[in-house]
Order: C-alpha cells, then structure tokens, then sequence
C-alpha cells in the first residue's frame, strides 16, 4: 500500500468552484470487462440450459404419467373400512384410552385417527402385532426409543394399559393401503422388498416381516400398508443412529446400509401394498427369496 | 409452457445485457462524460490529500487554512441543519430501542421462558418489532438524514423547502412509532418487511414523498453543472422506494404465492434499492470526502450504479429457490444475484482504492475507519450474496440462521456501519462544537466491530451446521435444534455488545446536542440571507 | 448527455482503443469462463461443497453397475469370440464383482422362450419348493432356505458353482452322481420326501429335475466347469479348543435365533397362518441323513449366513455350539436307517460331527418324528 | 449523467421492468391456477386462527413449505409431506410460506399431528413435551382456574407443569389457532402434474447430470 504524505502532493490543476469529491476519467479497467463478459457467458449458458432441462423434465413427466401409481383411499372412507374388532376384545379402559386420554395422555385417536390408521410420520397401529406395540410403548417409556411426544403419553400409562392398547389396536383390520408419496422408484423398492441387496447384506424385507410384509408376530411389524413418510423415517433414522431399539440391532443394522434412495424407493413401495394380502397372490413373486 | 419459460427468460436477460452493453459502450465512448474542467477540479490546493473531518482528533482543526470552502458549506448546511438534527436524534432512539428488542429476541431463542407472560413480549413480535424498528427507524431515518445533508452539499446549494423536509421527517416519525406498536398489539399485515399495517404505511408514504420532495427541489435548482455519483444513489433510491411501498402494500390484492413473489420483490429491493443506495451514497461523498482524493473511475461509477439498478432489482426470489413458484422465475433471480457481482465489484474498485492508497487516513479519522469498514462489508455481504444464491449453497444456508447472519452483514455490517460514520462526520458541522470524548467514539466502534464479529460467525457456523442438519435425512430435529443453541447464545453476547456500543453512540449524540464538546471556530454569520447570498 | 469537447488522440476514449478494449475483455472473459468451467469439471467445486459438509449426491449401488459391467464383458468376449474364424481371440474370463465371486445373471437376463420358461419355473421350485414341487416335498422348507438369495449367495453353497462340478463321485453313495442324483438326495434328505404325498423323490427324468437343472445351469453361464469356485458350498469354520456344546449353543440359540425361529425351533407363522422362517427341527424339517444334520456343515452356513443381514457375526465357538444345539434336536428318521440305530450310525455316521444316534439330554437321537399327517397338496 | 430526468426516467424504468419480471407475470402465471382439487377454504374459526397464527408472529420460526424430493429428502424424512404446489396456497391470505426453520415447517401439520390436545399442551408450554424446545411458550392464550367450567378445554399437562390446586384451560383464541393448526393439511390426492407451479430447478438439473 503506497503511503502518501497529504503535504507532499502536488496541486492539482487549477482551481474551481466544484469543491466536492469527484470521480478521475479513467476507463474500466480490462479485468472487470473480463469478468462481466464472464459472467454474461455463465449466465447465457444457465438460461439454455435450464430451458433444455425443463422441456426434457416435461417430457419425463409425461412418460410418468403413463404410468400411474396406486391410487390411495379417500380418507373418507378410512373409518367405514373398519371392521369392527370383536367385541369381547374390547375393553372399556382401552376404548377410554383411546378416545379421551388417562391423565396427562392425549387420546390415541387424536394423533393415530380413529382407525388407527395414522397420517405422514404419524404411524399406522391397525393390524399392528400385539407384542410389537407393547414393546414400543415399553421403550418410549423407558427411553429406549426416542420420541418425545410417544414418552409423554407413555409416562402416563401402566404396562397393564400398554398391554391393552396392544391388542386393541392389534385386532383392528384396517385394509386401506397407502398411496406413495414419496415419488420414490417402485420396482426398485418391489425389488428391495421381495429380493433385497444380499451383497450389501440388506435381506428381503419380506424375509422377515411376511411375504406380503403383513408383519410376522411377535417381533416384525406390518409394512404393508404402512405410511410411506412414517417407514422412510424411521429407516433414515435407524440409518442415522437416532433409532436403536430394533430387536438384535437387525434395523440399525440394514438400514445403514442402505443409500436413501432406497430407503425412499421401498418406502414408497411398501406403503402401497395392500395389508393383508388375499390367499392366492395375483401375480407370482418376483423371485422372492425366503431362507 | 416451455415456450412461455424460455421466451420470459430470454427477454429478461437479453434486456439486462443489451442494457449493460449499451452502457458499456456508452461509457467507452465517453456518452456520459465530465467536462475538461470537472476533470481538472479537485478540491483546492492543499486540501486535497489532508483529513478532512472533525473526527480527526490531534490534527489541525478542519476549517483551518486548508478548508476554506467550509465557510460556503456551513452556509448550505444551514438550511437544512435543524431537520438533520432532529432526524439523527430520532435515528439514535429508533437504533437503541430496536436493537434491545433485538437483543431481547435473541435471547429467547435461548431462554424461550423468559418474558413469556404477555403477548407484546412474545418472539414473533418482539423480533419484528426490532427488524421495522431498525430498518424504516434507524436506516431510513438516519439514511434520509444523510442525504439531506449530502445532496445540498453535492449540489452547492442549500435544501428547498426544509418545513416540508421537517414535516416529511415528523410524520415519518409519528408512522414507524404507530407501527411498531400496532405490532406490539398483534396488528400485523403477516408479511414479513411489510408488516406495518397499511393504514399506518399510508403515514410512512406521506411522510417519505414530503422528505423526496425537498430532494428533488434542491436537485432542480442545484449550482453545479455536474451530478456526483452520490446524487444518483440518492435520486434513484428516492423514486424506487416509493414504488415499492405502494405497490406492495396495495390492499387485497395480493394473495398466497403471488404474494409472496411480492414480498420477496419487495424486501430484496428494500435491501437493495433503498437502503443500499443510502449507503453507498454516503460511502461515495464520505470517503473521497474525508479522504481528499477522487475515487478511482468515474466509469467504474457509472457501471456500478447502473449494474445495481439492473441486477439488484430481479434477485429477490432468490428467497424462495425450492418454493412453489415458477422454476423460470427463481433461475431468473439467481442469475441476476450472480450478476450483481459487477456492480459490486465496480464499487469496491472505486472505494477500495481510494481507502487502500489513503491508509494513513484511516488512523486519524474514526468517521473513515466507519464507513471504510461498511463499504468493505457491503462488498463483502454482496459476494456473500451472490455466491448464496447458488442452488447448491442456498439448500444449506435456506431456512437457518446463516440467512441472519448475512442480512446483519449488509444491513448492519454495511449500512449502519456507514451511517454511523456520516453521523460521526456531519455532527459537529451541524452543531458547530466537536465531539466532547474522543474516546467514546473508539469505545463505540470497537464495541460494535467486536460484537459485531462474534455475531456474524456465531450465526454463519451455526446457521450452516443447522443448514447440513437439516438436510440430513435421518437427523432429528431435537439434534439440530441442540446444535445451534451455543451459536445463539453466542449471538445474544455478540447482540448485546452492540447494544451497549449503540448506548454510548445516542449518549454521545445526546451530549452533543444537550451543548457538550468545544465549539467550532465558525466562519460566517449564519443568518438566512447570508446564507443564499453567500452561494448564488 | 454532453457531447465530449475535446478528443485529441491520447485521449484513452479513441474509438480504436475502445474497440480492443472490447475485444480484450470478451477474451479475457472468455478465458476465466473456461477457466471456471475446467475447474468445475475437475470436481474441486463438489470437493469443497463436500468438505464443507454438503449432501453428496447418492450414487447408485456401485456394486451393481460393477456386476453388470463384469457380465456384459463376459458376453461381449464370447460374442466376439463366436465370430472369430480364426480361434484367435482367448475364451471369454469368468464374470466377477468387486468381492471376487463369480456373477450370476440377473432376472433381467433370463431369455424369452421355452428356456426362459424353464428357467422360471426352475427358480419358482427353487424358491418356494412346498409350493411348487409340494408333491414332493415332506417338510416345510424350500431350497432357497439354505442357498440363500435364490440360490445365487456365495459361501450359502450356490448353484453356480455346484453346476460346474457334477457328475462327479459321492462317497455318500459311493458311486458316480449326476446332477440329478444330487437333486434326488436334496429331496431324500433335505427335504424329507418320504413324508411328502408321492412318499418319495421325483422319479428319474421328472421335470422338477429338468427345470431345478435348467435355472442351474443357467445360474452357472459363464462359470468353468471343474473348477473349485471361490464361494462355492459352505465355509468350513476352525475347530475350537473347547469343541461344541450342546448346553452353550441354548444361550447362543436364545441370543440370535429366538428372535425369527423361535424358542420351539419351528419358525413363526405369519397372519394367515403360513409359516415364515425354515423349522430347524422337528417334523417339518430336514431329516437326520442330510448334510445340514451335520454340526459342521450347520455351522460353516451359521457363521457364514446368520443372522440374516449379520454374517459372520457369531464367533467361531457360538457358531459350533449353537449348530450342536440346533442338531441336537430330534428330527425326521434317516431313510436309510434299515435295522437299528447303532447300525445306521456305524453304516452312514461313521467319524462325523452329529449326534446322530448319540444320547442328548436323556434321549438318544435319530429316531425320527413323522408328521401327524402328511401335508395335502 | 448530468441530467434529473435521465436518472429518474432510467432508474424508472428498470424499475418497472423488474416488477414485471417478478411480480406481474408470475402473478398472471400463478393465478391462471385453479385451486388444487382437494383444498378447502378455512373455516371461519380457522381464518381466526390463522389471525392468531399471523398475529403472534409464528411465521418467523416455521415455513410452511417443505421442499421437494428433487432437492432434498430430508423433508421427507421428518414427516413434512409432499412439497406444495401454487395452488395449494390458493386460500392464504396474507401468505405464510415462511424463510425460517427454528421451528419444523407445518404445511401439513394437521395430518401429522392432528391433537388438538396435543397442540394445546404444546402451546401452554412446549418444554413440557420438548424438553430441548426453544419455542416460546403461550401462557396468556389460557386461563388457569380453580375448576374447569362446563364447555372448558382443560389442558392436559405433566404434574410439573400443572398448578397447584388449579386447572388450565384454553382460551378461544387458543382453540382458534389449534383449528387453524389442525387445518393445515395438504397431503390430498395431487392433481395432474404439468400443471403444477413449483422451483423444480433442483430436479432438473439432476436428470440433467444424468
């Protein structure tokens, strides 16, 4: 940095009225033409290009369109679905649970829906097996599956009323399916489910949780059915390490090795299956392994 | 619908380069041009080269032999003296109040019980209380003072009309007080940089054209032959702003995503066509000013003005990347945001160097080491800008605190940095006495540079941790949330310090005027008459 | 606008100076264009925005497009090779993935045609052998149960390298097999087809041979025959100090393989009442004469294989002890026990590891357990 | 640059022609939009609601936008919902998209917490539920009393929080403003895709990677 002493300069020319600051006549230096002219180039190429990426975008999209994906049930109809669990199931402090709330408990139907059909991240417990849910409600309680809003609810109930949540959720047959929302590759996620990624040592889901993924008591949940945001979750969660109660550490194990694509992809596909899939499957199984 | 996109796209751009290149080869071929004697002009013999502010303590007195032309500018300083002071007083009290507001927003976010018993007291109010506080109270208040002051000066001639500029700066007043505590008591039109209910805007926008129409009356009858690049900071913001309020604030007839393409027009070109232009206005008088040197190019000034008013006033979807709005809309903004880099660094060229050649300036003048310090910030938050801009980097930075962070650097960092040097500057020409403690002028900017910087950082680490967190898949949120905790509390002791450097500046201010501090030799009687005769 | 007053010659605005100005800038703009976009194509641009924690952008499993590339060398190779005249070119090399294990063809490769057909229903029976060949099934296990991933899985004994190594002598029989005298054992032993409704294996020259043969044989395209494939049978896992233990294997078994198998050791059932994981013992599973009855073959496919998504997660001596647990369990009587157990033993146990006809928690084992009734197709 | 009128007139210009660019075209393309199939108009207790929403300056902390799966899962992932369309805000007056996330975005909050009781408790206090929560928490939208009178909304809260020897219960505007919450759902059925307005600038540039 050139330092001038103010008294050594010489005076500049003659004197004039204009006493304010000005601006010397000089051109614009050749590296700011250089980088408007840059930058113009950058920026003509991200107009052609982006113009190029949305008319091919439009034309993907309408090979997508071609095929649809499952159409979802109206909500509407959610609750007629219900087929009324059997009666001598049924227990007054369970419904009471379920419809008011004990203590500081919110009621299970104000989240869960009155079928227990759930929504997004909020999960589905119709058909759900019985041990799977106590055990859930066990670990919210005891912290061992992190879910703040699960533990406030927990704390309230004894594990006699966990137990009776259990299976009156259980004996719910819900056969509403999901819709994919997650816009995820289905034959990838079909793939996934029914084959799994052996070299990665991702098994078939279906190896575990059912052939049709209806969830095998007592320890593997229904997927079928499942709501496709509430499966992804928790895989990118057990992928993460914030979810760690799965029996053998199987889940935190598998989904860690899945990519999120996946995770998105048999999210999707599961969710639209139906939950409890009819005796004789319409099509065979796509290679379905099944040690 | 391809076509429609790629035909708006084109035009858009086609029309802001067509516009850039016409003016570069107008300025190549010398279109706009200053005369042979503008070229020949200074400042006078001797005081070229020599600090010249009151804020350069140990030095000979401005107005000694070598600022003999004060005598003519207290003389145009008078005019408008009374409605200058009265503003950089309310500035000073807007500045305060809003940023204990801001202060005690920040805190919530980490003490988020503390003062939760009324409503007022809340953080959605709180922190909006303290953002309209500060942006149409202190830098519009303080922003408009200083072009009150600088467009007479520029212009050699004393303000027209300063009832109407009294006036304008009252009602003004009177709108942003009924404004804020229309939002205290959860009046609020919901949008943000617009949530001064309408009703009470219709005072701002009184209040703003009665402060304008001075402006441009005394721009009408200036002396000089040649507009200074300042004027055109001045000039254009006074018509931008005006058109953006209205049409922003045009009741019940904006509504879900249209309205916020509004918004987003709106508060990006508040940003960019208001409160920037006030600042880099200011920058552009003060520097040279103190300095007593040109800026480096007069071209360079003309594209940076220009390039501003192109680029500057498309970038404000840049807000909403990702948002369901049109694609072409927000790759329109990101362009644009990227090509702000041309106006931004035609600016720093010319203020850089000027400062940079002149570094000695900036150990004898306090007022230079301010709005020196701004103007390296603004060039600074615009490159911050325009790289944020990016899609890959908005998806980290969008939604997270980091978005704070680089808003404080153009707002705080740049515009008040520099107001708070003009203030510094025009002060004792106004009241005729200098500072009373030096020291607190140092205390004040070290206090603010320091609290400053441990806000700035806090909230770029913090907000870019919570940016990768939240686009982590399988990250909770209670993680994310944790992690940004220490970051805030850092901001709330970064906050706070210049909090307490915004005390000392309105205790200072408030001296000042109350009669502290050594009166200034004076050079002319100042009565009205001599003041008009002394100039025409 | 002011027209300019004077414009003498050095003046820095004359029109041929301002001209190569232009020029220069456009090309010194082109050039840091170019510059920008070099150093965007290097990757140094994602490196940063990954350094300074950005999203990487998932790739696709990379073993997948790894696999698929080793296969379409192979077939490209042996395209090339069939048009060559000369004999020129050299064989086509096995296709292998990133692991070192032969590749096996993927669904998608399974032709059109009565081949393809046959390769389908091959995999069918395969996969769900109670299902699909349930007459002649007399358990409830399938094939895939033990070569897992429908026969394709390394070290779970896969059928592409067990193609390439038949006919071949079995001292088992002490004769030369063909591949379907193996598949014949598999339903002899393996799947017990005493119990199944024909009462016995498929007939010589049954199409449940020619199919299971034809997916074989189409798992093994591109694999030499002869050759001892790498992850071809089962592992073999060390022998420990302390052997195996029944007793020890109960708390490894209670550990890993309550969880999918049970504490019966029947597999659970799904909702409709179908079962979903194989019985380990009992009378819906493998019979004393099979190869899985054997400790050590049970254990190098534990070790190897389970828990399923965990392989190898069993130390040596886990797998030993819970393969003895498992094994010393009662099951299906050896077919062919004629006279009493001891003889059998000393006839077709000699010098293996199992408690065939050894005494186990009071009861000596190799009895067998029938169904109740056999299962209807 | 010596004249008034070329500044202004220039300044002007450019002027209009961004507010072109930005406000009127967009403005046309997105209104020609008819409201997504399945969205309904607030109620009018929910239209309260949305005022206390408005008023109490929720906006600053929650967006109600989550993005897309083009650019980002993680959206997805916390139960966010499906990323909106124009005209899935076709109601929303004035608009609440929002540019902060120090809270999570509630675009479809009713669908994954649709407890009104849930809500009311989180809005007496959050730390209740949350106990890392920073949002701030509501005390003067309830009303504590000795017993709840018939009609009232008792919150349901942990004995912590509770007041000694006093309930509390909701305050319409409370309720209101739960109502709107509950509102917020937009996980119906969406319609064709073309005619979706969103940024699908993430999206596209990945296919165009490809």
């Amino acid at each position: 940095m050139k330092k001038t002493q103010p008294r050594d300069r010489p005076a500049q020319g003659k004197v004039d009225e204009t006493f304010d600051p000005w601006e010397q006549v000089r051109p614009v230096p050749l590296f700011v033409l250089a980088v408007v002219f840059a930058l113009a180039f950058w920026g003509l190429l991200t107009y052609i290009s982006e113009y190029n990426a949305q008319k091919r975008g439009l034309e993907q999209k309408a090979e997508a369109n071609l095929t649809a994906p499952v159409q979802p049930v109206p909500p509407a109809e959610v609750r007629s679905l219900v087929q009324a669990p059997g009666t001598a199931n049924l227990d007054a402090a369970a419904l009471q649970m379920v419809a008011v709330g004990k203590g500081q408990a919110w009621s299970c139907a104000s989240c869960h829906g009155e079928a227990g059909q759930g929504n997004l991240n909020t999960p589905r417990l119709a058909g759900q097996p019985a041990d799977y849910l106590h055990k859930q409600l066990q670990d919210f309680k005891s912290g061992l599956r992190h879910n703040e809003s699960m533990a406030f609810v927990a704390r309230a109930l004894s594990d006699a009323d966990m137990a009776k949540l259990a299976t009156y959720y259980a004996g719910i047959d819900l056969r509403t399916r999901s819709a994919p929302t997650l816009g995820g590759d289905l034959a990838r996620g079909r793939v996934i489910a029914e084959k799994g990624d052996w070299k990665t040592d991702v098994p078939a889901c279906f190896s575990c949780h059912g052939m049709g993924g209806e969830g095998v008591a007592p320890g593997f949940p229904a997927l079928a059915g499942q709501k496709p945001d509430y499966i992804f979750a928790q895989l990118t969660a057990w992928h993460e390490g914030e979810r760690k109660n799965s029996p053998q550490a199987l889940m935190e194990g598998i989904a860690r090795r899945m990519n999120v694509e996946d995770m998105r992809a048999v999210a999707d596909y599961l969710g639209s299956l139906p939950p409890r899939p009819s005796p004789a499957p319409a099509q065979a199984p796509l290679s379905a392994s099944t040690p | 619908m391809p076509k429609t996109i790629g035909l708006l796209l084109a035009l858009s751009f086609t029309a802001s380069l067509c516009a850039l290149g016409f003016l570069i080869w107008a300025i190549a071929r010398r279109q706009f041009s200053l005369s042979q004697r503008d070229a020949n002009t200074i400042f006078e013999p001797g005081e070229a080269g020599a600090p010249d502010d009151p804020t350069a303590f140990g030095r000979p007195h401005a107005g000694s032999d070598a600022h003999h032309f004060d005598a003519i500018r207290e003389r145009i300083d008078f005019a408008g003296r009374r409605t200058v002071l009265l503003m950089v007083a309310v500035a000073a009290f807007w500045l305060v109040l809003g940023s204990v507001f801001g202060v005690i927003a920040s805190l919530k976010l980490h003490l988020p019980d503390w003062l939760s018993t009324y409503a007022p007291l809340t953080f959605g109010r709180m922190r909006t209380m303290h953002l309209n506080l500060v942006a149409y109270g202190w830098l519009s208040v303080a922003g408009i003072a200083s072009a009150l002051w600088i467009v007479p000066r520029i212009f050699h001639t004393p303000l027209r009309h300063p009832g109407v500029a009294m006036f304008g700066a009252m009602v003004w007043t009177l709108g942003v007080g009924m404004g804020v505590t229309a939002i205290a008591m959860g009046y609020t039109q919901g949008v943000e940089w617009l949530e001064i209910p309408w009703q009470i805007g219709l005072l701002l926008a009184v209040g703003g054209a009665c402060l304008a129409f001075p402006l441009v009356m005394t721009a009408r009858h200036r002396k000089s032959h040649h507009i200074y690049v300042s004027g055109w900071y001045f000039l254009g913001s006074l018509v931008w702003f005006p058109v953006l309020y209205l049409i922003a604030n045009l009741p019940g007839l904006h509504a879900g995503v249209q309205q916020a393409t509004v918004n987003w027009w709106y508060a990006h070109n508040v940003l960019g066509l208001w409160l920037t232009p006030l600042g880099v206005g200011t920058a552009y008088y003060l520097i040279p000013k103190i300095i007593g040197q040109p800026v480096y190019s007069y071209s360079l000034s003309l594209l940076g003005f220009w390039g501003l008013a192109l680029f500057y006033s498309q970038v404000g979807i840049h807000h909403l990347i990702g948002a369901p709005v049109p694609t072409w809309l927000v790759t329109l903004s990101i362009v644009h945001s990227v090509m702000m880099f041309i106006p931004v660094i035609a600016v720093a060229i010319n203020q850089h160097t000027t400062v940079a050649r002149n570094a000695w300036a900036l150990k004898e003048s306090v007022a230079l080491r301010f709005v020196a310090l701004g103007a390296l910030m603004y060039t600074l938050a615009s490159f911050q800008g325009s790289i944020e801009a990016l899609r890959s980097v908005n998806s980290v930075t969008h939604f997270t605190h980091y978005t704070v962070g680089h808003a404080h650097l153009g707002a705080y960092g740049f515009t008040t940095m520099v107001l708070f040097g003009a203030v510094y500057y025009m002060l004792p020409y106004l009241t005729g006495r200098d500072w009373p403690w030096p020291r607190l002028l140092k205390l004040h900017f070290w206090l603010v540079v320091g609290g400053f910087a441990l806000y700035f950082f806090a909230l770029s680490i913090g907000g870019w941790i919570q940016g990768l967190g939240l686009l982590d898949a399988g990250r909770s949120f209670e993680a994310v949330t944790r992690a940004t905790i220490p970051y805030l509390q850092a901001r709330s002791v970064g906050g706070t310090l210049m909090t307490a450097g915004h005390f000392v500046f309105a205790f200072h201010i408030a001296a000042l005027m109350l009669g502290k501090g050594v009166p200034r030799p004076s050079h002319v009687d100042l009565e009205p008459a001599t003041v008009y005769a002394g100039v025409k | 606008m002011n027209k300019p007053k004077n414009t003498d010659s050095s003046s820095p605005y004359a029109i041929g100076r301002t001209v190569r100005r232009v020029l220069a800038g456009a090309g010194g703009g082109l050039a840091l264009f170019a510059a920008g976009t070099f150093v965007h194509q290097t990757g140094a641009w994602d490196k940063l925005r990954t350094s300074l924690g950005g999203a990487e952008d998932t790739p696709a499993l990379s073993h997948e497009a790894e696999e698929k590339a080793a296969r379409d060398a192979m077939l490209a190779a042996r395209e090339a090779r069939n048009k060559d005249k000369e004999g020129k070119l050299a064989a086509p090399l096995q296709p292998v993935g990133h692991d070192g294990y032969f590749v096996p063809p993927s669904e998608a490769e399974i032709p059109k045609g009565p081949v393809g057909d046959a390769i389908k229903r091959g995999r069918d029976i395969f996969v769900d052998t109670t299902r699909f060949a349930g007459r002649y099934s007399g358990n409830s296990m399938a094939c895939a149960q033990c070569h897992l991933d429908s026969g394709r899985r390394e070290n779970s004994a896969p059928m592409w390298a067990a193609y390439v190594q038949y006919p071949k002598f079995r001292s088992k029989n002490n004769k030369i097999n063909t591949l379907e005298d193996r598949i014949n054992g598999c339903f002899t032993y393996s799947m017990n087809a005493q119990a199944s409704p024909a009462g016995k294996a498929p007939p010589p020259g049954d199409d449940v041979y020619k199919e299971l043969m034809t997916y074989m044989y189409w798992l093994a395209d591109g694999a030499p025959t002869g050759e001892d494939m790498r992850g071809g049978g089962y592992i073999k896992v060390k022998e420990t100090p302390r052997g195996y233990d029944y007793v020890r294997g109960a708390k490894v078994y209670e550990q890993n393989c309550v969880l999918c198998h049970g504490a019966d050791g029947q597999g659970r059932k799904e909702a409709d009442g179908k079962l979903r994981f194989p019985p380990l013992w009992g009378p819906e599973a493998y019979n004393w004469g099979a190869g899985m009855a054997r400790i050590d073959t049970a254990a190098g496919f534990i070790k190897a294989n389970m828990p399923l998504s965990k392989p190898y997660s069993l130390s040596d001596q886990d797998a030993w002890d819970v393969a003895a647990y498992i094994n010393g369990h009662e099951r299906p009587k050896d077919p062919r026990q004629s006279g009493t157990i001891e003889e059998a033993r000393a006839k077709f146990h000699k010098d293996e590891k199992s408690y065939y006809g050894k005494e186990v928690n009071g009861q000596v084992l190799g009895v067998g357990v029938a169904r109740s009734k056999p299962a209807g197709v | 640059m010596n004249r008034l009128v070329s500044i202004f007139v220039g300044a002007l210009a450019i002027l209009a022609f961004a507010t072109l660019m930005l406000v009127i075209i967009p403005g046309a393309q997105i209104r020609d939009q008819a409201p997504t199939a399945g969205l309904v108009d607030y109620s009018p207790q929910q239209l309260a609601g949305r005022q206390q929403y408005v008023s109490q300056g929720c906006v600053y902390c929650h967006s109600q936008q989550p993005r897309a799966a083009g650019q980002t899962l993680a959206d997805m992932a916390k139960g966010w919902g499906p990323a909106p369309t124009a005209s899935d805000f076709a109601f929303d007056r004035p608009h609440q998209l929002g540019t902060m996330r120090t809270g999570p975005d509630l675009l479809n909050v009713g669908a994954r917490l649709p407890s009104a009781d849930w809500h009311l408790t989180h809005l007496y206090q959050p730390r209740a539920i949350f106990d890392w929560s920073i949002m701030p928490a509501y005390p003067y939208l309830f009303k504590r009393k000795r017993a709840a009178d018939p009609g009232d909304v008792v919150v349901k809260l942990p004995p912590e929080y509770q007041p000694e020897g006093e309930v509390v219960v909701a305050t319409q505007e409370a309720l209101d403003l739960v109502a709107y919450l509950k509102g917020l759902n937009r996980t119906y059925q969406q319609g064709p895709v073309d005619e979706r307005i969103r940024d699908e600038g993430y999206a596209l540039s990945k296919g165009e990677q490809q």
